[in-house]
């Protein structure tokens, strides 16, 4: 397969390569803020193909809730757990062939079963309006939106009962 | 190639991360890898005019979708941090060949 | 008087509600209890004496159906009627248990299961009285099977001796195989009649097969049966006297027994189109009339005695309704309930004087005892048919028209007239002549315990005189008085009470002759011809040789291994699969993720592997 | 696709813009703190000290850059330009002027609220690399600050898109009407305090507050990366008020033409003004009550705020 040289190739291969990079560390550095900074820029790069397929919207909310959201909690997290240990943050893995078996398999899997489905070309989208985002939100998708919605409260919730416990 | 190669691997990668890390907060990243991955594949794939006879999902409707499911992955992402350090401070355990608990005490 | 003769169900309430105020209040003092038996005693006595009345004044008393169980067949139903065979019945039973609740009111004075055996008893009367009042074969089914638990419990009354339980067991479990014919009869009746009361019966008994007619008649006799202690199903009545003895007066003697009587005299327009049946009647009347006397002869327990004379009068009275003369065996039925009642009633005075049962241990209690003497003086006359006692008249009727339809049925009856005669002599000259043999001094027994038997006496002898109108009261077909048979009955009776009087004027040393001379022919007698052993070989044996079988084979070797192979098998996996359970998420995650790829494989796959294992086809 | 990368170029090169404005904020907080404090503040370097914070900056360049021993050196290094880009980008969002804005995107508003928020992680970076028990809470505090801060920030700056109907800054400046100052005066204020923390200024400094921390997060940096970090601070307050002026206040929507650049030039720096006025005024928050004043009094009037231009949007 020939790509085409243009910018949206560019992007694409940009994309590609940035996103799996960055995974790639996520799954193998021993360092821990490596990890961090990977897994933001694995974000990003998510933000990145969002914008790809010409959803902006999706990728300023990619950016909004986990880049500015998720992440801070991961390092959270990590600064929680790694207070006692003051060595050096190392991560450890029990790299088996097993693993390595399954995540290829289930790839292959994946990929096997769109491989017909998927042209090569991304058609060029309309770019939508935010007011039409809104109107299927509120309109057709308002159960969903209240589902989920219900779900984050319940999640809030959750989180403050989990860290509860905290109160002596 | 197209973007299914690339979603595939991430969320390949993802996997293994989940199946072959030791801690705990790594886990947690390698699920946010495979979260991240899905949603890209599936926001790709549902602008794909072969997935139905109108050329492709309604923009606005993928968005939306997009948008409610992120919502939802990042809801479960900080009740799962939020388990995780819970976990880690009343056991002080965060490597998951640690946490066995859920095996019967012989 | 009239509403208690149009209202026959009265004889049935009463009874079980007394029963019911006898189990709440019946500690109250000591006499309430025996009060309220005499009460259901007199309740069922009266609604007879109305329902006779009544029938009397050529009226017949109204009768009522309720509808029961509505099915696709039609509808069970259950009512009463009555009419001069009923009213007969009610005064029977009525009268004997009048006696027998006085008599209880001396007899059981001191037993602490005095509530429960008068609970009992005027259960039983209730039961009884719906055998009777019931206007078809379903509430009779009922009332029947209601008679022999009552039975049942009251046999086992002293629940702490053995035998009682044993005995009462027995009952039980023989008398059921005579019920599991009556209801398959009954269900057979219902499903080709469509109906099981008497008058629907009679009036499309005719359009019914005679095989099955016959088949009916037959299956109905085995519970008769089975119920009136007929060979060979009599093996339980002879046990059952390990009940009390006021119980085996009523209900092993006069009435629960004489309902298989009754039964077949309730339901006669079959028989009279199943000859067939009638023949076997008679055959096992004759056979059980013989061959019980026989028993009786060298029996040593007094009650035992009676037992077997019970056993072989209904013989005579299966006989008659072979004969197909169910009035007479109708008429045999009130004067042996009479006669045998008094006769059991004076025998528990004489136990309860003497303190045995034993026949040898008795003697000379004449002295002493004379109400009881003479009172089963007269029950004894009528039970060996000397002149002028009811029994001679009885008797001489079922001799006479077994006689005139078979001659050798009829000569084999006039021989075991003369065994009854001898036997009655025996027991009475063993009991109440010869010397004393043993210390207790006889006394008589008190008030409550000697009136009954006197009063029973009375209709014991002249009941004799009221042949024609109770027969004809009864609506059966009358059977004059024939003078060569009357002779020849009573010539035989005399001679075996000369004989009996003769061989025991010394006490029961001649028994003890005998059984030397006989040797093992007397035991096999005394021992009802082993037919127990008998049964135990060829019934009990078996079936608990199969049953055990079962158990062995098909409930430990087969179901249990099943059972517990499922339970081993399941443990025998769980212990592999148990060390799939280390507590490792990610072994649990790449687990489920490996059956996700097998599984996605496999379906995506499944086409060529289907090709492949049919073989291309 | 190009667009966007031309906006980065812009945002970028709006950053390089922002230290020039950096230095100049510098100037003005130093000038009009001496003001408030009755004195006169930098006036030796050049005209009225205007080449004090050159001279500074210089200084800052030519000093040692010191690593602590115990860092971790690359996140360490990273960590000022995490920090600082984001803030360089939110600039490539505001509308300078009519119908220019350096980045024109159809979620414009988001971007500039969604961009920032990643300086968080520069920062969290940063005091967790130090390695320094200080800068390590510093870093947690910041954090938990500014997260806190962001929703009424947000809540504040849709009451806005929701009296727009649109998330392109451009469309809410074409759609703006001088009413809307009385609409969302609520709004404005929420947003102009919760800005203020965003960028950990007082009375919103206790993450670097000096008598307890010694300087937050950034203890441990020295020289141009130090800088850095302060530049990142004095951009986002310009940012802010560049944002607000314009989106909030009107911008150049008062004047057509060079006169409205003015008036919003003019605005922009009265806000700016305005914090510098805040910080040297007002005594500092403690955490709890930094956190309590998030939660139970800015996020509640910022709901209500919107709640209330819902209600009110068809009439504006």
């Amino acid at each position: 397969m020939i790509a085409e040289f243009s910018a949206s190739s560019i992007a694409f291969w940009l994309l590609s390569a940035v996103s799996i990079g960055s995974a790639a560390v996520v799954v193998f550095t021993r360092d821990v803020m490596r990890l961090a900074i990977s897994l933001g820029v694995f974000f990003l790069t998510v933000a990145g193909w969002y914008l790809y397929f010409t959803h902006a919207f999706l990728a300023v909310a990619q950016v909004f809730l986990y880049a500015g959201g998720v992440l801070v909690l991961v390092l959270f997290a990590i600064m929680f757990l790694r207070r006692s240990k003051a060595g050096e943050p190392i991560l450890e893995s029990r790299h088996s062939t097993d693993s390595v078996v399954i995540a290829v398999g289930l790839g292959f899997l994946v990929v096997m079963s769109l491989r017909d489905r998927v042209p090569i070309a991304l058609p060029q989208q309309a770019f939508p309006t935010t007011t039409e985002l809104a109107d299927i939100l509120l309109g057709p998708m308002l159960p969903h939106l209240a589902a989920v919605s219900l779900l984050l409260l319940v999640a809030c919730v959750s989180v403050l009962v989990v860290f509860g416990g905290e109160r002596e | 190639m197209n973007f299914v190669l690339v979603a595939s691997i991430l969320f390949g990668l993802g996997l293994y991360g989940v199946l072959s890390r030791r801690d705990v907060i790594a886990v947690l990243a390698s699920v946010e890898l495979m979260l991240g991955a899905a949603t890209v594949m599936l926001v790709g794939l549902a602008g794909l005019p072969s997935l139905s006879s109108q050329g492709g999902a309604d923009p606005g409707t993928i968005e939306a979708t997009g948008l409610l499911l992120l919502v939802m992955a990042a809801a479960a992402a900080a009740v799962g941090l939020a388990l995780l350090v819970a976990i880690a401070r009343s056991t002080g355990r965060t490597r998951t060949d640690e946490l066995t608990d859920v095996r019967d005490r012989p | 008087m009239m509403w208690l003769a149009d209202n026959a169900w009265v004889a049935v309430a009463l009874p079980a509600l007394f029963a019911l105020l006898v189990a709440l209040v019946g500690r109250a003092d000591r006499l309430v209890a025996p009060l309220l038996g005499i009460g259901s005693a007199a309740s069922v006595l009266l609604s007879g004496i109305a329902v006779l009345l009544t029938v009397a004044e050529g009226r017949t008393p109204a009768a009522a159906t309720i509808r029961w169980l509505p099915s696709e067949e039609g509808i069970l139903a259950i009512g009463w009627s009555a009419d001069g065979l009923v009213g007969s019945m009610l005064v029977v039973v009525g009268f004997v248990s009048l006696m027998v609740m006085v008599y209880s009111a001396g007899y059981m004075a001191a037993d602490e299961g005095r509530v429960r055996y008068y609970a009992l008893l005027s259960l039983f009367l209730a039961a009884m009285s719906l055998v009777v009042v019931s206007d078809g074969l379903l509430g009779l089914f009922i009332g029947w099977e209601l008679m022999g638990v009552c039975s049942y419990l009251l046999i086992g009354h002293w629940t702490i001796k053995p035998a009682a339980a044993a005995a009462a067991k027995k009952a039980f479990l023989v008398t059921r195989v005579g019920d599991v014919g009556l209801l398959a009869g009954i269900v057979l009746l219902w499903s080709h009649a469509g109906a099981l009361d008497y008058e629907s019966l009679a009036a499309v008994i005719d359009t019914l097969s005679p095989d099955i007619l016959t088949t009916v008649a037959l299956l109905l006799a085995v519970g008769a049966i089975g119920k009136s202690a007929q060979f060979p199903l009599h093996i339980w009545l002879p046990d059952a006297m390990e009940g009390p003895t006021p119980v085996s007066a009523l209900i092993h003697a006069a009435t629960m027994v004489a309902a298989g009587v009754f039964l077949i005299a309730r339901t006669w327009p079959i028989y009279e189109l199943a000859p067939l049946a009638t023949y076997v009647l008679l055959g096992i009347g004759v056979a059980t009339a013989l061959g019980a006397a026989l028993v009786a002869c060298v029996q040593t327990d007094i009650k035992r005695v009676l037992a077997f004379s019970t056993i072989s009068q209904l013989g005579f009275m299966f006989a008659a309704l072979g004969a197909g003369y169910w009035g007479v065996a109708m008429f045999h039925l009130v004067t042996h309930a009479a006669f045998k009642s008094l006769l059991f009633l004076a025998a528990g005075s004489v136990i309860h004087s003497s303190g045995t049962q034993d026949l040898r241990k008795m003697g000379g209690l004449r002295k002493g005892m004379q109400f009881t003497f003479e009172a089963w003086t007269f029950g004894a006359l009528a039970l060996a048919g000397i002149f002028p006692t009811s029994g001679f008249f009885s008797k001489d009727k079922i001799l006479y028209i077994v006689t005139s339809e078979n001659l050798p049925a009829g000569a084999l009856l006039f021989l075991t007239t003369a065994i009854t005669a001898y036997y009655v002599a025996r027991v009475t000259v063993l009991v109440f002549f010869g010397p004393r043999n043993s210390r207790k001094k006889p006394h008589e027994t008190g008030l409550a315990m000697s009136i009954p038997p006197l009063i029973l006496a009375i209709p014991a002898v002249g009941l004799g005189y009221l042949a024609k109108p109770s027969i004809e009261l009864m609506a059966a077909e009358y059977v004059g008085f024939d003078l060569p048979v009357a002779l020849i009955a009573t010539g035989v009776a005399l001679l075996g009470v000369a004989i009996g009087v003769f061989l025991h004027r010394s006490g029961p040393s001649a028994d003890i002759a005998f059984e030397r001379r006989l040797g093992g022919v007397w035991g096999w007698i005394q021992a009802g011809y082993r037919l127990d052993s008998v049964v135990q070989k060829s019934v009990s044996r078996p079936s608990l040789g199969l049953a055990r079988a079962a158990y062995r084979h098909i409930d430990r070797d087969l179901v249990d291994r099943a059972v517990i192979g499922v339970g081993s098998t399941a443990n025998f996996l769980g212990e592999r699969l148990r060390r799939l359970q280390n507590g490792d998420t990610q072994w649990y995650i790449s687990m489920g993720f490996i059956g996700l790829i097998v599984l996605y494989s496999l379906s995506v796959s499944w086409d060529r592997i289907h090709v492949w294992l049919t073989g291309g086809g | 696709m190009s667009g966007f990368v031309g906006g980065l170029i812009w945002g970028l090169a709006a950053g390089t813009l922002i230290a020039i404005a950096a230095l100049f904020g510098v100037w003005w907080e130093r000038k009009v703190a001496g003001r408030i404090q009755m004195r006169i503040g930098p006036q030796t370097t050049g005209p009225a000290g205007i080449l004090q914070t050159i001279a500074d900056t210089l200084k800052l360049i030519l000093k040692e850059d010191i690593t602590p021993d115990q860092a971790d050196v690359r996140v360490f290094r990273l960590a000022p330009l995490v920090v600082f880009v984001p803030v360089a980008m939110s600039f490539s969002v505001i509308p300078f002027a009519a119908g220019f804005a350096p980045l024109d995107t159809s979620v414009g508003m988001l971007f500039f609220l969604a961009v920032p928020a990643l300086s968080v992680i520069g920062i969290l970076l940063g005091g967790w690399s130090s390695r320094n028990t200080y800068a390590t809470i510093g870093a947690i505090r910041a954090a938990a600050q500014m997260i806190s801060y962001e929703l009424p920030r947000a809540l504040a700056v849709l009451s806005l898109v929701v009296l727009a109907g649109s998330i392109r800054p451009l469309d809410v400046m074409a759609a703006w009407s001088p009413w809307w100052i009385i609409a969302t005066a609520p709004g404005f204020i929420v947003y102009f305090i919760a800005s203020i923390a965003e960028v950990n200024r007082g009375p919103f400094d206790i993450p670097e507050a000096e008598s307890e921390l010694v300087a937050g997060y950034f203890a441990d940096y020295s020289g141009i990366r130090w800088s850095i970090f302060m530049m990142a601070e004095y951009g986002g307050m310009v940012a802010a008020s560049l944002f607000g002026a314009a989106v909030f206040l009107g911008g150049w929507n008062w004047l057509p033409g060079i006169g409205g650049i003015l008036v919003f030039v003019a605005l922009t720096l009265a806000l700016v003004t305005a914090m510098v006025w805040v910080k040297w005024t007002y005594p500092r928050l403690r955490a709890d009550q930094l956190m309590s004043f998030a939660w139970k009094i800015m996020t509640p009037a910022a709901i209500v705020q919107l709640v209330v231009v819902a209600v009110i949007a068809p009439w504006l």
